[in-house]
């Protein structure tokens, strides 16, 4: 079962990094969003091509107010 | 140099470099704005006006649905630079990861790094920090350390080729100031890149020390952010920044025992 | 009010005034402006010009026949008012007799009453202070008194009629600053009329504290006159009391033993 | 003088006086007791001891038909001298006659005078504390008079006739120790009789570091009295009062502003 | 814990246990000595027995024909143990080797490590230390590292298993005491083996401070070995480290910004 | 009315210090005890002689813990 | 002998203040002068009438940088 | 040539520590000394056996004031 985001999620194996974006409502083109999946970045290159193994972490990330 | 115990003592009269460079870009403003803990957009987006400031941090956190990209849209509607964090991080391992994923993300390579070694004072892990430094230096990454006010530690990320040392005052957002000025006056002396004071600034005299005491300048955030009235202190920050920047430059008197006469005792009259 | 150690933390946020009002004279600027010690007429030209001062400060000497009158024409042209000294005098009736003599020589009711105890320190003398301060305001002068930081004798003189108090940070000319906050903070809390810090000044951060611990305003002699850069300390004094009288309106954060993250860890990613 | 910004530095090493001696009562100890705030007579009996005091202070009120004489008794039972205080007093005139009243209730001519001038602070009344201390002094009077941290009312005191003079570090109670070490060190250099630190102790350290400055003795009263184990700090403070008093004879080392090594690099092995 | 800006608010109340315990070996005295810099071994064998010191420090270096042996003779009739340090090494190699070599000359498996990174300010180097500190637990010693004031570092030494940490006041033979305060009662709560104040002592006051911060002992060098009068200064230091002991243990008052009357006004005399 | 220690007495106008410290259980030998009256010192020699008038206001101060 | 400025001077008793101005090289327009005899003011309205007495002690003060 | 605590030496290839300690004139029984051979701990115990090889750099160390 694939976690996105430190939740299970109905992601199923075999999909792109780009269809969990498209989950979560972002579209290739977002501005300021990195993903990370196993603890390794995909670049946003691979995110057609990267393809999502069982139990994958998936963690997506955008900017938010800090520091 | 002065065997001296003042720190400010030290603060020998430099030209008063117009503009601060790090790592090769040229900033007017020495205040860098932390954009945590403001009450809403809007005022971040004032304060930021207010302050001048240039460079601001940012962190990178979980995709959130309801609130997504406006602070990015107001960073570049204030024409200010981006500058990532890795606030949170533990380990070198997460903090390198962050830095990678923060320049994925803002399409940067600066970033501020912060390893954390307790949770209650928020202080750096040294031996991790300076592992994450060198390691973010050799990928090629501008790196701005968040560090304790440890002269040799300071010495050695300089050494590893940070961009600039970020020294603490005191902990983050305890509003507390400059617990060791003398520290942060070894600190300047030891390394020729930029000294950021980071954290602990509680009020505007603290920045005015601060750069009194050699910084090239000075970051503020929970102090700004968390004041009652965030556009006046940010306004009172830059301010604050200015004149301990000239008031290094300007040469300040030396510190006396006794007193020295502002108005000599020549032509005195007597009424006896 | 917190029962509080940190004087600073009492400085509750207070609308800032635009104006100085003393004895209904209302100033722009917060930074009074002491004429002794400039290399040259000048350079205290440029420096009041930089300070942006509107009330500066001479004294009372015999007529030397070699420079006349130029001093008076240089505070005209810089559109500034004066504010007579009796720094010199040991006595009640010397101080007296000096403000005296100021209002004859300057057409000003105005004077900065200096009645000094010790030669090393020249810290005033308290019970002489007082007596002189009631006698001048029975004679319907306007009175600044220098004092040191007793907050009782700050109320009694500010009960006797003063128009503001003057207490000091440090001896005159010694750079060492504000010795001791805490009593700033109670004069403050003592008096109604303006607390103006008078002697001790070294650098900006000093100016600054002063008016975050409530000060209305600053004087500045030997700080700026004998800096190494007079015109470049003056701008930075100008900046410093600004920062300082924002940030005490603008209401700081507290002190803290313990951090508060300025980056919440609510969304932090986890790699593991 | 060192032109120091040190007080302790001018700290010159004295021969260590193996007695005290206030007009002309030697006495072994060097702290002085207040008798107030102790949880019982049984503790301050055994506080006493355990701080070998030989003068403590005891106030003058209304005779309570509930409990009578016993305060006397147990400091007689102590052997230890009595020194009357004027507590509560405001006005010279309170304060002399409280003096007289205590003269005849306790059979001596010292007096612990104290006149205040604010309720919140309990600090003195300068101007009123001088002209109670002169009557006094004519009148025969041992006078020991608390007063505030000023050099020149100090000074004055003495002049007056005074035996001694009682500077406060901070606020009666207030435990904040010595807000001003710089002008302990001056009341040290302006005055020839006994200068006993009175007022503010909180802990040992303020003790030692007061007679460091140059104090004579130090008066400690809450900060036993109301300790958690008044006993215990009452050892405490006798250990600070000889170890402030044996390293101010023993001559301190400068402070410097690097490292001296305490271990020569001489003869250092190379394994390389 | 109370959320304090006055490390000594924090010193609550804890039992004052009788003894010292370092890795299972008890001791009476608090004061730990360095034998470098005395005018002779007459002097340094006095000051021992005057500072009631047991553990003293060496240093290993290379034979001298013309002074063997006396040093230790001196010791072993003062029935002190020694404590040997690794001074002047500047890496985890040298130091690891200079212990080992300690261990075979002294036959004692203690030493006080010492990993210097900064030659003007000696003060350590974080990685280095803590890799020498692991290294040397592995081996079998009982480690006793000179730190900084780095609360972290100071948890990452106790984690890897030191017997004690011995955190800096401020540089090595710099008498400037305990520029930090706040950081050393976070050390205090950072770790739960003794916290032995290193480095910076200049005098009594600065003992009675460390202790009263939390400190389980005081390490004394330059400060008693040049002072004027060493073996007076080690009386000081005896008393001072026993001083600040019994005062922790006896529960200070709390700081309060204003007063507390020692003298209760119920009962005054009203003479109107 | 005379006043004693503040508060209004039974104490006529004409009796002597001395009665008045009997009415407080005082003696004439009561160590650590001085006596006011209308603002001025009655010392203990006079204890006997000193008559109060009408009005007098008077005070019995004894040692207590204090400074 | 009259005393001016702390020294002695040819100034005769019976000159008046204003006179003395003129051995100063100050004319009574002189501005930011003050002139005391023997600890007493004397205003700019009297410089003319007021003549010195003998062995008076005369101050002529201006304006000078200080404070 | 053989470095003894930082100094040309005249002790030959072959000799042994215990040799060279008798150089600087400290027996077996010389309390509060160590000796280190090309940056190597050589225990007392092996002072007889350890033979010094052509360019050792030995270190003979004893305690000293410090610290």
């Amino acid at each position: 079962m694939i976690v996105l985001n430190g939740q299970s999620s109905d992601v199923r194996p075999g999909e792109s990094v780009a269809a969990v974006l498209l989950h979560l409502g972002l579209d290739e083109e977002a501005r300021g969003v990195a993903v990370a999946v196993d603890g390794e970045v995909v670049p946003r290159a691979a995110w057609d091509s990267f393809r999502l193994a069982e139990d994958a972490r998936v963690e997506v990330l955008s900017a938010m107010q800090g520091g | 140099m002065p065997d001296s115990l003042s720190p400010q003592l030290d603060a020998a009269s430099t030209p008063a470099a117009e503009t601060l460079s790090i790592a090769g870009r040229a900033m007017r403003s020495r205040l860098l704005l932390g954009t945590g803990g403001f009450p809403s957009l809007e005022v971040l987006s004032e304060a930021i006006a207010a302050s001048g400031s240039e460079l601001v941090t940012v962190a990178l956190r979980r995709v959130d649905p309801r609130a997504r990209g406006s602070l990015l849209d107001v960073l570049a509607e204030a024409g200010v630079e981006v500058l990532p964090n890795t606030a949170g991080c533990h380990t070198a391992r997460d903090a390198v990861l962050t830095a990678r994923l923060a320049r994925e993300a803002f399409a940067t390579d600066w970033v501020k790094l912060e390893v954390i070694g307790d949770e209650d004072t928020l202080l750096p892990d040294a031996p991790e920090l300076l592992r994450a430094a060198e390691e973010l230096v050799d990928d090629g990454f501008v790196v701005l350390p968040y560090t304790n006010d440890d002269p040799v530690l300071a010495r050695r990320l300089a050494d590893a080729g940070c961009a600039a040392v970020m020294p603490l005052g005191s902990p983050i957002g305890s509003g507390m100031g400059i617990r060791n000025p003398y520290n942060l006056s070894l600190i300047r002396d030891a390394v020729d890149v930029p000294v950021i004071l980071d954290a602990g600034v509680g009020t505007a005299s603290d920045a005015t020390l601060a750069m009194e005491l050699g910084c090239d300048a000075v970051m503020a955030a929970s102090a700004i952010a968390r004041a009652e009235d965030p556009v006046r202190m940010a306004r009172a920050m830059r301010a604050a920044v200015e004149a301990g920047h000239l008031a290094r430059a300007a040469g300040r008197i030396p510190r006396r025992r006794y007193a020295t006469a502002s108005t000599p005792d020549a032509g005195l009259a007597d009424f006896t």
